[in-house]
């Protein structure tokens, strides 16, 4: 795609930024501290003063608009340095839905919060070991002016740091539709909340939340009772398309470091980037990642202009970068020969992120299920 | 109204006019192709008088320049035309590898009066051409060809064999590489000229592929005679025109294969294998390579979209091109043998449906293997060094 | 696998006979003539002079006795001369059938006759594009001592030319069921029986037969009534293992000749065959060859043995080996470049034989799918 | 009563008598090996106990001759020694990369002397032995090797560094290539040699895994002494050594990762995932790539068994090892990648899976990579030319 002027500026800001203040160092200083916070609240400070917290959160709430493109612009530069922040959770899952769907009071409490990077919201909508939203079984029964939750999240990124939860709780209907699931905004430290801070293999913050009997008013409701399919669809979706750009952004680093091991590296006599073998495979992967990049940037694109066809698009993007980032990285770690199997290298980190970022909100199974499902066969 | 409305207005009218009823059925296929030249038969009175009537305005050629038989328009009157004649379902009135392949070239290597001899021709579709330049044991190494032109004066002595020569039996005239000078590095000793096909010493034989009956030939020169003058661009830097019409060639090949995505495989597979009690094609795994397939369309058309927009915001392809030969002509012979799969026994008797499939074994080959665009792109692309 | 010494000669008689009576010119000429027969039947009468006809068939029936392992070392030959002949249909299918399960009659009438030569047979099951045995919809009603049978069956290998066919009919039962199938043994020349002989892509024969109210005595019965199921799948599965040889046998010589064709080519100033990219690829066919060939065998000889596991190893060789021979074809193709895509070079007959013989009695989604529900997910 | 029943006889009674009674339990994996050696602590007085009575008897190298500390079986012997061993469940008394790398290498190269010291202490467990191969930069071409054996007179003087020593930090002595002919030709300059890691100059340093800690080490060698007599083979001879070893570690490798087959794909994704209504695995698209992975993986196991077969009949299994390697490496890695995919967010958990996964990696690396078994097939089974 064609950038403007603000998103070629933005991205070469974004580039600049990361590779000062985020690089694979900083998340692998992370790691070795042990802390399972999963990110660095001071950077994200720093992130939030230059308008990524509100990147998609519109100018009169304090956002700077940029669109789902800017934040995939962003997101694409936080893949190549494998930069752990709330910008996922919060900066595009919570603000796409609260933009979209909030209520005034809602929006108002909370896009200004969020922008200013004082508010962290995780979505917690996985129940088991695979994505599956429809299934969400978790229970809320109507209990005064309010509701009543009870049951338990899992893989909630950046969940055990949030102060706030999007929660997805069925309110009708049997686990299976979509009908009937009810989306909730729950202070993440009401009484019934227990968080779980759970090690990825990613070094990134997730958490399991179990829900006991935690009451919420009736205006805690996200959009409408039992028509929570909607908003739901439509933060996933931008959070699908935002994690495909970021893995695009993966896949073109972990490629671009084994291109420098394999010109840097002599065996028999010759450079390895010689060898034809290798050229060959490399030349396709190069191929598989424009795929993913442009597939990511026109789901992104087709998200922001509401398009029919937006979801299919997104489904496309988050199936094909899933399995293109990690081609990249196990080609890339192949390529790295041994010296790719020791911690001590950065290929590893991008191997791991990789796979949990396929999984998350759907791999590439999942994705091509909903696509055949959408062609209909 | 503008300059562009005023056009759009008078070219509806020009097109509701004279484009006669039976070319305006949309037909895109071979079949309704009118490929003009000395040979044609013309398939209706419609089909000539098209041909004839916007050979006159130079619209078959519509952003050559006027001089040379084209229309003149800049690319947006081009489009403009373009949208016009869809509109209405009008046919293509001309089809030539002179419009397609030589043109294009000549306006940048011909000399003037090339320009004036050749191209109002093609505009008008009185010459049909063909291209010779692979040959056989060449393979992708097209510039290792050996089909030679000896120094005979005022004129060149042609001899040697060409393959792959689409419609050699039936081109008026053939724009081909041939060696001019045998000790020079292989590169620097092509050079590029055009001969008429009645010439003496040419013949040509069709050939048949693993698919039936095909457009290509087999080209044979013995002795030909061609003028000097025949000569574009300078003795043995045919090498130059040479890689500026294949890497044209690529791009057409890679948006061809991109843009048309073929049946939808996933409606094809519920139309003849029907589905199951949950409502999926009843074959599960091939169900999911179909489900592949399409991502891996999908994201193809995305990226061609892509590409498409920074080529018309003016940044060059370039090697580019390769990643779209390569990648599209691979889905393609992927998706034809899911067709094939799909199809079941039905698709394995002689017929349209086989031997489409068979045909496509041929598009990672032509026009460039599949390696060789991989090599491309990991040298020109990558910036990894040659073996 | 390890051969005997019979089973050594056998094999060393068939590529000598085969590559001096029936090379790919045969079936090149064969296609040309435009005969639609599929074989040459003087060929047939040498083979089975040979002992291939009655291969299979016990001695005491005039055959050979050599089981399926020597079946399919005949087969793997004829396999890599593309060799058409109704080794197939009658040697193996039908003989496997009437030795295992016809009553004394169907064995004295039928065996010796198949042994000598004299007699052709063809099994007609499939009745739709995808080989679908459970799905046997044509009806044979009783009728008064016998069974009047109609229907339509398709993609019969041999079926033009059998002088008897064995045919799948349902007596009892629905369409995807398993029991009710019955099979009877057909005079192929019967009032009501009308055939139809269809070009294949292989230049094979095969046809599509119509029955309509065709009589036959209760005595057609092979096996026993609504239990046909056993013998069919027996047929079925020897047909497979067979089918799995000889497309090893046909992988491995195409893949025989890409190399020749690489090893005389020079391009760039370079033999083809030194092209490390080409190095690898033809490296990791010769593995996935290598694994189809042995696959082929262990099912063979597993069901010589009549071993438990015999039919899971028969899905995995057929869906393996049509695979590979599939593979070995396209990449020859390839690795030819365009004299590979003209008719007058012989790789392309490798691809359009693989592409039927991997359909013929299932294709590798079929028996991917039957290993599947063998493994019990 | 034949010879070999009464051998089996009398073994069977040993056995019952002898095998302590937590030694039966038929345990496999690495944390119940007996590794030996002058550091070793025992988990059990059983263990102790075992591979003393073992040691005794040779029978921790069962083939190998008495002379040397073996047990003197012939093949047949020692197969009905395995067979009663494992009705009882007997686990392995003893793992030593004496006994399964050096110890061949040793009967093969080594000198009377040589294989008197050393042999002896490798059955009994005396001395624990580690590898000293890979250099860093080096990577496959393990022929660029750099550590030096400078002549000391009576005594090589080693400098140098080698990776992926395995257990280098808990080994007793190391086989180690050096070079020590620094101006021949790569592969003829290299010598193999013995010496005690306890030796002056020589320190390690424990390598961490993408996947965590592991017993590889980095090794550092620092003015090392090195009597001349540790030297097997002739000096500057070491490569014809080196190859011997790394055909036998290949066929080890191939063959265990065909045997091992994993945990069923299918069972495990039901377990885990559930049916539909079809009784199929609730993830049509996942299910569809473990039917591959199945079909993959019986095949291979049929390969493996007919491999075998021919080797057990007598054939050398030669390049096919690389055969072995090449494919039953890339399948595991497969098989771990479905079983994240099965896993899902519970899989990419810091833990057993995950970290299983990522140590998979390295499967088609170690031992050679994928690459150049590739490299070997094409050139030693399809007599492919070098590039």
């Amino acid at each position: 795609m064609i950038l403007s002027d603000d998103q070629q500026m933005l991205r070469e800001a974004a580039a600049g930024f990361l590779s000062e203040k985020a690089p694979v160092s900083a998340l692998r200083a992370l790691r070795d501290k042990g802390e399972d916070k999963g990110f660095d609240p001071d950077l994200w400070q720093e992130m939030a003063q230059m308008g990524w917290a509100g990147i998609i959160v519109p100018e009169d709430a304090g956002g700077a608009e940029f669109g789902l493109v800017g934040g995939g612009l962003i997101a694409m530069e936080m893949g190549r340095h494998l930069t752990a922040s709330p910008f996922f959770s919060t900066a595009i899952v919570a603000a796409s839905g609260v933009s979209a769907f909030g209520n005034d009071a809602q929006k108002s409490d909370l896009l200004p919060a969020i922008a200013a990077g004082e508010l962290l919201m995780a979505l917690a909508v996985d129940e088991g070991r695979k994505h599956a939203p429809a299934k969400t079984a978790m229970v809320a029964h109507r209990s005064g002016n309010g509701f009543s939750l009870s049951g338990a999240k899992t893989f909630v990124v950046d969940g055990a740091q949030a102060d706030k939860l999007i929660v997805a709780a069925r309110t009708g209907g049997d686990a299976g539709e979509q009908n009937g699931i009810t989306l909730f905004i729950v202070d993440a430290n009401a009484k019934g909340v227990s968080r779980t801070a759970k090690a990825m293999v990613d070094s990134r913050a997730s958490a399991e939340i179990h829900f006991d009997a935690v009451d919420v008013e009736a205006d805690a409701v996200l959009g409408r009772v039992d028509a929570g399919w909607e908003p739901l669809s439509h933060m996933l979706n931008a959070g699908r398309a935002i994690l495909s750009a970021e893995m695009s952004g993966s896949a073109a680093t972990a490629f671009a470091m084994a291109l420098d091991y394999l010109a840097q590296r002599k065996q028999f006599g010759t450079n390895l980037s010689a060898f034809q073998a290798l050229q060959h495979r490399a030349a396709h992967l190069h191929t598989e990642i424009a795929m993913a990049e442009a597939a990511s940037f026109a789901a992104l694109a087709a998200l922001d202009a509401r398009a029919e066809d937006a979801p299919r698009k997104t489904a496309v993007a988050k199936a094909k970068a899933s399995q293109v980032s990690l081609l990249a990285a196990q080609e890339g770690l192949q390529m790295h020969g041994g010296m790719g199997m020791t911690d001590a290298f950065d290929i590893g980190f991008y191997l791991k992120r990789a796979k949990v970022a396929g999984e998350l909100f759907g791999d590439a199974s999942f994705h091509g299920e909903a696509l055949a499902r959408d062609l209909g066969f | 109204m503008s300059d562009l409305e005023t056009f759009r207005a008078e070219t509806r009218a020009w097109l509701e006019e004279n484009c006669p009823a039976d070319m305006r059925d949309g037909a895109k296929d071979e079949a309704s192709s009118c490929w003009g030249g000395r040979k044609w038969e013309f398939t209706s009175e419609g089909q000539k008088i098209w041909l004839e009537r916007m050979g006159a305005r130079g619209w078959t050629v519509p952003t050559w320049p006027k001089e040379y038989g084209g229309g003149g328009l800049n690319k947006a009157e081009a489009a403009v035309l373009q949208e016009e004649m869809d509109a209405i379902g009008a046919r293509k009135p001309h089809d030539n590898f002179g419009i397609t392949m030589l043109g294009p070239a000549m306006l940048h290597f011909g000399s003037e009066e090339q320009k004036r001899e050749h191209l109002p021709k093609i505009a008008r579709g009185e010459i049909r051409w063909c291209q010779g330049y692979s040959e056989p044991g060449a393979g992708s190494d097209l510039a290792s060809l050996r089909t030679s032109a000896d120094d005979g004066g005022d004129h060149y002595i042609v001899n040697g064999q060409k393959i792959w020569t689409s419609y050699a039996d039936r081109a008026d005239w053939i724009f081909c590489l041939v060696r001019t000078d045998k000790d020079a590095p292989k590169h620097k000793g092509i050079s590029f000229i055009l001969f008429d096909m009645e010439s003496e010493g040419v013949s040509t034989k069709p050939i048949k592929l693993i698919s039936g009956s095909s457009p290509f030939c087999e080209t044979f020169f013995d002795n030909v005679k061609v003028p000097k003058q025949n000569l574009v661009h300078e003795e043995n830097r045919g090498w130059d025109v040479a890689k500026y019409l294949l890497t044209h060639e690529r791009e057409m090949i890679g948006a061809l294969f991109g843009s048309m995505g073929g049946p939808a495989l996933g409606s094809l597979a519920v139309e003849e294998l029907g589905t199951d009690e949950m409502g999926r094609v009843d074959d599960p795994l091939l169900r999911s390579k179909l489900v592949q397939a399409e991502i891996d369309s999908l994201a193809f058309s995305a990226l061609l979209e892509s590409v498409e927009a920074k080529n018309g915001a003016g940044e060059s392809l370039g090697a580019t091109s390769s990643v779209l030969k390569y990648y599209g002509t691979e889905l393609n012979k992927r998706r034809h043998e899911l067709m094939m799969e799909v199809g079941g026994s039905e698709a394995m008797e002689v017929g349209q449906r086989s031997s489409d499939w068979l045909r496509t074994k041929g598009n990672s080959i032509e026009g460039g293997t599949s390696e060789i665009q991989l090599q491309i792109i990991a040298k020109h692309i990558l910036q990894m060094p040659g073996a």
